[in-house]
């Protein structure tokens, strides 16, 4: 049973002149602040912290480390919290996770005594014939899969996120990781040195218990790492992975720091590893590690009796350290010679702690706490004593690199039989290994190996290449035993705690020719639970080489990937960013009620408020346009300057239609598609002079059109500039009968028909401001498009506002603009097209113009003229039919042929009108078209040619022109 | 750590774009700096160079382009343009950019990503100048209201 | 996060470049259809070295990097000028 | 079905026979080599054998079986594509996959869930119309829902999204399911082993030998093979195959990343998409959250896995669940997708006589094992394109015969 001790341990982490109060499971307790939850609870006899995930056996802590996950916990508002790591807070109300029933009563225990019915892969082998058991099966399964429980009234939370630069990252607080620090510092070098720790030090903190050099160099490397002005220490602070160019994001409680360094220095230390025996799970047995830092950390005695089982030196100066705090050593099974002559051996036998050689656990009693052990020789054969009681066992047989970091630079390991344990073989020049997990053990080791590893990374990071592979300072002894795996005919022997695996699970998925290392990890899930295998992932390769007759690198190992500790979404997310564009009227557009629609990163008026309901107000919107005068914000419209001597070339190698021939003062219709001859944007094209041409682009678009232009600029070796001045720019486009007569009152320049005429383009002033006037309308009235720089479109619109008020000038949105062009017949490239449609397809022949030897699409639209198997036509419906909507069918025979594009009830017209993309042998026909709408309910649509409304167009002498071909110069 | 964010409204922004545009500069005196994406400073405002012959020049209100000596390409520009002032800057700009800001020295000019949208950044030199960042007129409001969330924050975390 | 190095701009995260896929040849005169898949739609899709157009937003500039599509390694800058070609004018 | 169970536990698992025995040394002649021991290779070889006989089959695998992107996806299987190929082609499978563990005698974990495309603007909601409409047409299940069905669909979604493009409805797909990936290798693998096809794992081809305008054979790493038909099944490899025969495509590889959360007590029975945050999202049997995005913007032959990546994924998930922000991500890896211009499959007979395609899967590959392993065994036997996949041919590209499944370029996963 763990307890406190009274005397409080040299550099303990918690602070016992100040106490906190918690409750687990209803009873309350008190701890210290410094505790962790883990702690807190074994400093008040509580040990049985968990219940495994499959079988529900009781679970408690073996590594304090958070190096697996018995101990996770839930409170109001958090689930999953790892016990060993997380700080226990005053008021904390705590739950254990997966138990129904609490800990102790969990309902689901019994589980524990069906294992024999869930071998390995059992679910694929059962419940799915008839197919009808399955899902009663899946709902039993599903009610126990997971293990803590989400809360639906979370609310999200998001942790700003930060960018980090240094020179050299140094991963891992403890003596190597110091020492590195401190020698890249002192070469000038600026230092990021991360652990997850709240205080660093790493093993030297608690693994030297009495040595005392040790604690003198711990003491001095504090000192001299706090006093540095170029090292910065980020302690509790997870290095999650390592990514491409040394981009290392680490989870500090500060939220998530993204550090860009030139170098890496790896020393993360190493991973203790488990034996595996009968019953190693139960709460008691414990990593020796684990023993120390509960020990040194937080003042807690592991147990009052243990039995320690050993193959490495550390055993010994564990036994010793916790035999010095007060904990008896019951004995100390050697199932590995190596350190079983040592200095603290001896010290050991001295004081009467019996040494059984070639001895291991065979099996551990009691169930949620351990009454006693049962030993067996190493051989299987018998061993000096049967059966100790103690009531708590320390496993000290090996270690594995926490190199994950390594492994994703492209660094490797390979398995040292001299140490018994996998080291990093090669590794990038500016990644470097160092201390404990590149073999380094003795404290002398680590201080050369970080000093040297040191030395070659700033070499590399001069640029000296040919760096020398370096064990110089590995140990020559062992520090794990090769096989520390102990049979048992009635099983309970865990490979995987996180996933109740046993020993004979992994050997019969291997029987059942799942015999290499991926196949074994996916069929038996091995290694995919919370802790990613840290503790299984080493067993699991001995076992399958061992049953394969491989050496372990010939058995290979799993990819180790980020995150190195799982990571809250929220960390993850960090602050909300959402670019956000605005007209520069958009204050007035608010003013004026508008109610806006997200258009991309824009916000676009979609139709003016007012009290009435949308489709009213669209409806007058139209009819304001149509009878008066409507002005819009096209402000969203891409905007590009072309200018220079090859200006011409590239808009003729960029539009699918003649742009040299393009007279000055006067705009054309632009269309632009890819190199497959599909439509991707259209637009405007005005030339101002001889060399200077003002192109508009579609708001969606503006974009790649814009980088289109500036890569066919080198790509064809033009002198030419293109300047993109969609944002600084605003636009408005005044249309309607009236919209002459208004404009005339606020230019200075003559807007009758000769002076201005049709598709013109003009620069005015209108006040102080100077503006481009076209001639251009998607709407088919008379119109004039305005633009001008977007710090004197304000006014602009007030002034038109004001002079168009006798007029009955309104302003209009992008519902009504949408009802307008659909009565012009234009076409909306993203809604009208998709990803297949060519001008030929939208009836546009007359805009590709193949006499042109070169423009982008050209060759695949030469072979596509006249093999179009689609067309785009007009259609139109008795006033009271029910209205299609937008990609209902169009049916023919039963069979599809074709969608509804676009469909709009036109104010103007009394009758709803349409577009539709139909299969070109009905296009051809011009027979009615039958629509299926909702419920499969079918109308029947007479065709109808467009433009539905102004046929002839003049309304408006300007806007684009309809079916002829040459009809604009 | 106080850090103030100031709408810049004296300055005149043009683009100066084209073969002609260094001498319309040295015409009007105004310097022209020697390598791309760097730039001078003048009077209270700057010239950048932002491509090989593509200047974009800070000036008191109301300057423009000598009529004379203008080049035939010379556009206005209305970026929205805020002044930082205070020397935590580079932390606040350290949650927005991934550029290194510590690097920065009085006179640099930068052009990269902050907060998701392209901008420039100028660093004046001077402590009342502080750090100039400028960015499309459309995203000048967004921009704004990230740098004051961002401040806000960490002026509640640090104090 | 990958950095590309350019000229001017020095390295920058990828985060902030637009990727424009890979260099085409220049287009055949009235080419075949087996001529014009290979230009409009046939890809190079093997590992290997690759000259790619690459897009700097903030400074609105071209780049077209030769990269190694296996390693991610950029092995250099191409002058824009190896790659264009005239283009015939009506 | 839990009377084995039985068995195995009373008289234990050691007779439990193996899913794959251990092949010996490769023959010298198989009528069909099939390259890629993935979900499609193994399906084919399954059906190769049981509908058409075809016994004398090798399945070369570069890796191990199931490795590729069969063990890499979110395991969604559904059929409510746009184009009306597309559709039947899917729609085949899905009703393949409804039998398939009765088939293969292994439990997949089939489980039909439902699934919702989330729309986010007017233009989305047309897509998913089309869909639906052609969905329906074809006897598919799918209907657009509005935004208060979707919202009480899908317990703890915020509609809102956080403030910017807000959900305004959902392609509900009632058949939509979820499948245990590598099990379905498995299955199949199996089932083809014991009716005589070989498995070959750690077996790379290095070349493909052809004369007179035919297949004549393959070499490998561990040898040289004659047969007479080879079939390309490699998806992220596709282009290294194509190119050992001349073969020019327009395939290009993106790696597509995915990654999982820690388990949890189920929460999400139904699989949630968002083409316009490029976000999908199911909770696998073992209460993790599985979490994938878009395709990586830049061509790249590696599972690498990025930060960007997850962040970006991150950022949208907790808009569109805010109660998900306090999980935590657990790992993140990455599949390579063999994305083709028309979001469609290039499949069947190619100009060289003797191999056959079956590539072109982009993040779409998991859910067309079973048809696709069916109509290319038939393919394969008669030499002609099954009629499902004729849609989907080789010449298709040079002919600009292309599939409309790209659509109004909102893209669907």
């Amino acid at each position: 049973m763990p307890f406190r001790c009274y005397e409080p341990r040299p550099g303990e982490w918690i602070d016992r002149s100040r106490k906190l109060r918690f409750q687990f499971e209803g009873h309350s307790y008190t701890a210290h602040p410094g505790d962790t939850i883990s702690s807190a609870l074994l400093a008040n006899g509580v040990s049985l912290l968990g219940r495994s995930f499959k079988y529900h056996r009781p679970r408690g802590v073996v590594s304090m480390a958070n190096h697996d996950v018995n101990a996770l916990f839930e409170t109001g508002d958090d689930t999953n919290i790892r016990g060993d790591i997380t700080p226990v807070q005053d008021g904390m109300e705590l739950h254990p996770v997966n138990a129904r029933g609490g800990l102790r009563k969990d309902r689901d225990r019994y589980l524990d005594w069906f294992g024999r019915f869930m071998p390995v892969g059992f679910y694929y082998k059962a419940f799915h014939r008839p197919r009808s058991l399955f899902p009663f099966f899946e709902r039993m399964i599903r009610e126990r899969a997971g293990l803590g429980r989400v809360n639906m009234q979370w609310s999200a939370r998001r942790r700003p996120k930060r960018y980090g630069h240094c020179d050299v990252m140094v991963v891992g607080g403890g003596p190597a990781g110091m020492s590195a620090v401190l020698e890249a510092a002192a070469q000038g070098l600026e230092v990021i040195l991360a652990d997850e720790n709240p205080v660093l030090g790493g093993s030297l903190g608690y693994q030297w218990g009495g040595d005392a050099d040790a604690r003198q160099w711990l003491g001095q490397l504090l000192e001299e790492v706090d006093a540095h002005p170029r090292i910065t220490v980020m302690t509790s602070s997870v290095v999650l992975g390592y990514y491409e160019d040394h981009w290392l994001p680490v989870a500090t409680p500060d939220g998530i720091v993204k550090v860009r360094s030139r170098g890496v220095v790896v020393a993360a230390g190493l991973l203790e590893q488990p034996a595996v025996f009968r019953n190693n799970d139960r709460p008691g047995v414990m990593l020796v590690s684990g023993a120390q830092r509960l020990l040194e950390r937080f003042g807690i005695m592991p147990c009052r009796e243990a039995v320690v089982l050993a193959a490495n030196p550390e055993a010994y100066a564990a036994a010793r350290q916790l035999q010095e705090a007060g904990v008896r050593i019951r004995g100390i099974a050697i199932c590995g010679e190596s350190g079983s002559d040592s200095e603290h051996a001896r010290a050991l036998t001295r004081a009467g702690v019996p040494l059984w050689p070639a001895t291991t656990i065979h099996e551990v009693h009691g169930r949620n706490s351990v009454s006693g052990v049962s030993l067996i020789g190493t051989d299987g054969g018998s061993s000096p004593v049967d059966r100790i009681d103690c009531d708590g066992v320390l496993v000290s047989t090996g270690w594995a690199p926490a190199a994950h970091l390594l492994y994703q630079a492209g660094g490797r390991l390979r398995y040292d039989d001299t140490l018994e344990m996998q080291v990093p073989s090669e590794w990038p020049e500016t990644v470097v290994p160092a201390g404990r997990l590149n073999g380094a053990f003795t404290l002398q080791q680590q201080r050369d190996d970080a000093r040297e590893a040191v030395r070659c990374l700033t070499a590399a990071m001069e640029g000296e290449t040919g760096y020398r592979a370096r064990s110089l300072f590995r140990d020559s002894v062992a520090h794990g035993a090769a096989w520390p795996v102990s049979r048992h005919p009635r099983g309970r022997n865990f490979v995987d705690l996180d996933e109740d695996l046993q020993l004979k699970d992994l050997e019969q998925a291997a029987r059942e020719g799942f015999d290499n290392v991926e196949l074994l990890k996916r069929y038996s899930t091995v290694g995919m639970g919370p802790s990613q295998g840290k503790h299984s992932n080493v067993n699991a390769i001995r076992v399958l080489a061992r049953y394969m007759g491989q050496g372990m690198d010939a058995t290979g190992t799993t990819t180790a990937r980020p995150m190195y500790h799982p990571v809250r979404l929220e960390d993850l997310a960090g602050r909300r960013f959402r670019p956000r564009r605005l007209s520069p009227l958009h204050d007035r557009h608010q003013q004026l009620g508008a109610e806006f629609m997200e258009a991309g990163e824009w916000l676009r008026v979609a139709h003016y408020g007012g009290t009435r309901e949308p489709e009213a107000a669209i409806a007058d919107e139209v009819q304001a346009v149509r009878n008066a005068l409507g002005v819009i914000d096209v402000s969203t419209l891409g905007k590009i300057e072309v200018f220079g001597p090859d200006a011409a070339r590239l808009l003729e190698g960029s539009y699918t239609m003649r742009m040299g021939n393009l007279r000055s003062g006067m705009t054309r219709y632009g269309l632009i598609v890819d190199e497959s001859g599909v439509i991707e944007d259209d637009g405007v094209v005005a030339r101002l002079a001889e060399d200077h041409f003002y192109l508009s682009a579609t708001s969606g678009h503006a974009a790649a059109t814009y980088r289109m232009l500036r890569r066919h600029a080198l790509e064809w070796g033009l002198d030419v500039h293109v300047v993109n001045r969609t944002g600084q720019m605003g636009a408005v486009n005044l249309a309607g009968p009236e919209s002459r007569r208004v404009l005339e009152s606020l230019v200075d320049t003559p807007l009758h028909e000769e002076a201005f005429p049709n598709l013109g383009v003009r620069e005015a002033r209108i006040g102080e401001a100077r503006v481009r006037l076209l001639r251009v309308g998607f709407v088919g009235e008379l119109a004039y498009e305005i633009h001008a720089p977007a710090s004197v479109m304000g006014t602009i619109w007030d002034s038109l506002m004001a002079a168009g008020s006798e007029s009955g000038i309104r302003p209009f949105g992008v519902e009504a603009q949408r009802i307008l062009r659909l009565e012009k017949g234009h076409i909306i490239v993203g809604q009208d097209t998709d990803g297949l449609t060519t001008p030929f397809n939208t009836g546009m022949p007359w805009s590709v113009h193949l006499k042109k030897p070169f423009f982008r699409g050209r060759p695949a639209l030469a072979h596509l003229k006249g093999r179009e198997s689609q067309q785009l036509v007009g259609f139109a419906l008795p006033a009271d039919s029910p209205l299609p909507r937008e990609c209902h069918l169009v049916i023919e025979d039963g069979e599809i042929a074709g969608r509804v594009t676009s469909v709009a009830a036109s104010p103007i017209l009394g009758h709803p009108i349409g577009l539709a993309m139909v299969d070109r042998a009905l296009a051809e026909r011009g027979d009615p078209l039958q629509i299926r709408i909702d419920e499969g309910r079918m109308v029947s649509a007479w065709r109808m040619t467009t433009p539905f409304y102004d046929p002839e167009g003049r309304r408006q002498f300007a806007g684009y022109p309809d079916s002829s071909e040459e009809s604009h110069q | 750590m106080s850090l103030t964010v100031t709408e810049e409204h004296r300055l005149s922004l043009h683009q100066l774009v084209g073969p002609g545009a260094s001498e319309a500069l040295a015409r009007d005196g105004l310097p022209t700096p020697p390598g791309e994406l760097e730039a001078l400073p003048h009077e209270a405002g700057f010239v950048a160079r932002t491509g090989a012959r593509e200047y974009l020049v800070g000036h008191r209100l109301g300057w423009t382009p000598g009529e004379a000596s203008m080049p035939p390409w010379c556009f206005e520009r209305c970026d929205r343009i805020l002044r930082l002032q205070g020397e935590s800057w580079c932390e606040v700009m350290s949650e927005l950019c991934s550029h290194d800001m510590h690097r920065m020295g009085s006179g640099d000019w930068f052009m990269g990503s902050m907060a998701g949208v392209d901008a420039w950044l100028y660093v004046t030199g001077s402590d009342e100048g502080g750090v100039l960042v400028g960015c499309d007129p459309s995203l000048g409001d967004y921009l704004r209201s990230v740098l004051d969330a961002v401040i806000a924050d960490r002026y509640q975390r640090f104090n | 996060m990958k950095i590309i190095d350019c000229p001017v701009i020095g390295p920058r995260p990828a985060a902030e470049f637009t990727y424009g896929g890979a260099v085409g040849a220049p287009p055949v005169e009235d080419p075949t259809p087996d001529q014009l898949a290979e230009h409009v739609f046939y890809r190079a899709g093997a590992p290997g070295v690759l000259r790619e157009w690459w897009y700097h937003r903030p400074t609105g500039r071209w780049f077209v990097l030769e990269r190694n599509t296996a390693t991610n390694d950029i092995l250099r800058t191409v002058e824009p000028e190896e790659v264009a070609y005239a283009i015939p004018m009506l | 079905m839990s009377l084995h169970l039985l068995k195995l536990g009373l008289k234990g698992t050691d007779d439990e026979p193996r899913f794959f025995p251990q092949p010996g040394e490769l023959k010298s002649h198989y009528d069909v080599v099939i390259i890629g021991g993935g979900g499609h290779g193994l399906a084919c070889a399954y059906y190769l054998a049981r509908d058409h006989g075809i016994r004398n089959v090798a399945v070369l695998e570069q890796g191990y079986l199931g490795g590729g992107n069969t063990g890499r996806n979110t395991t969604i299987v559904r059929s409510n594509y746009l184009t009306p190929e597309g559709v039947r082609f899917y729609d085949a499978s899905l009703r393949l996959f409804q039998d398939l563990s009765e088939d293969l005698d292994i439990n997949l974990f089939y489980s039909t869930r439902g699934h919702y495309t989330l729309a986010h603007s007017d233009d989305a909601m047309r897509t998913m119309r089309w869909r639906a409409e052609v969905n329906r047409h074809q006897g598919v299940e799918s209907h657009v829902v509005d935004r208060d069905y979707v919202t009480q669909a899908i317990p703890g979604l915020d509609p809102d999204c956080g403030g910017s493009q807000p959900v305004m409805g959902a392609l509900y797909h009632a058949p939509g399911a979820v499948a245990r990936h590598d099990a379905v290798a498995w299955g199949y693998g199996r089932a083809a082993a014991a009716r005589g096809v070989e498995l070959h794992q750690k077996t790379r081809v290095t070349g493909i030998q052809q004369s007179g305008g035919r297949v004549r054979g393959v070499t490998t790493d561990r040898g040289t093979i004659e047969c007479d038909s080879v079939i390309s099944m490699v998806a992220g490899s596709t282009p290294i195959i194509t190119d050992m025969v001349g073969l020019p495509t327009p395939i290009e590889i993106f790696p597509l990343q995915a990654c999982v959360t820690e388990p949890v007590k189920p929460f999400l029975n139904t699989i949630v998409v968002s083409g316009s945050l490029h976000l999908y999202l199911s909770q696998s049997s073992r209460g993790e959250l599985v979490m994938g995005a878009a395709v990586d913007p830049f061509v790249l032959h590696s599972t690498r896995s990025t930060f960007g990546f997850v962040e970006g994924l991150a950022d949208n998930i907790v808009d569109l669940m805010p109660f998900t922000s306090r999980l935590r991500v657990v790992r993140q890896w990455a599949g390579m997708s063999d994305l083709t211009p028309d979001f469609a499959p290039i499949m069947g007979t190619t100009p060289l006589s003797g191999f056959y395609l079956d590539a072109g899967w982009g993040t779409w590959g998991f859910k067309a094992t079973p048809i696709s392993g069916k109509t290319m065994a038939e393919t394969v036997a008669t030499g002609r394109n099954h009629e499902l996949i004729e849609p989907f041919r080789y010449s298709r590209f040079r002919d600009f015969e292309l599939v409309g499944e790209k659509g109004a370029a909102s893209v669907g996963h």
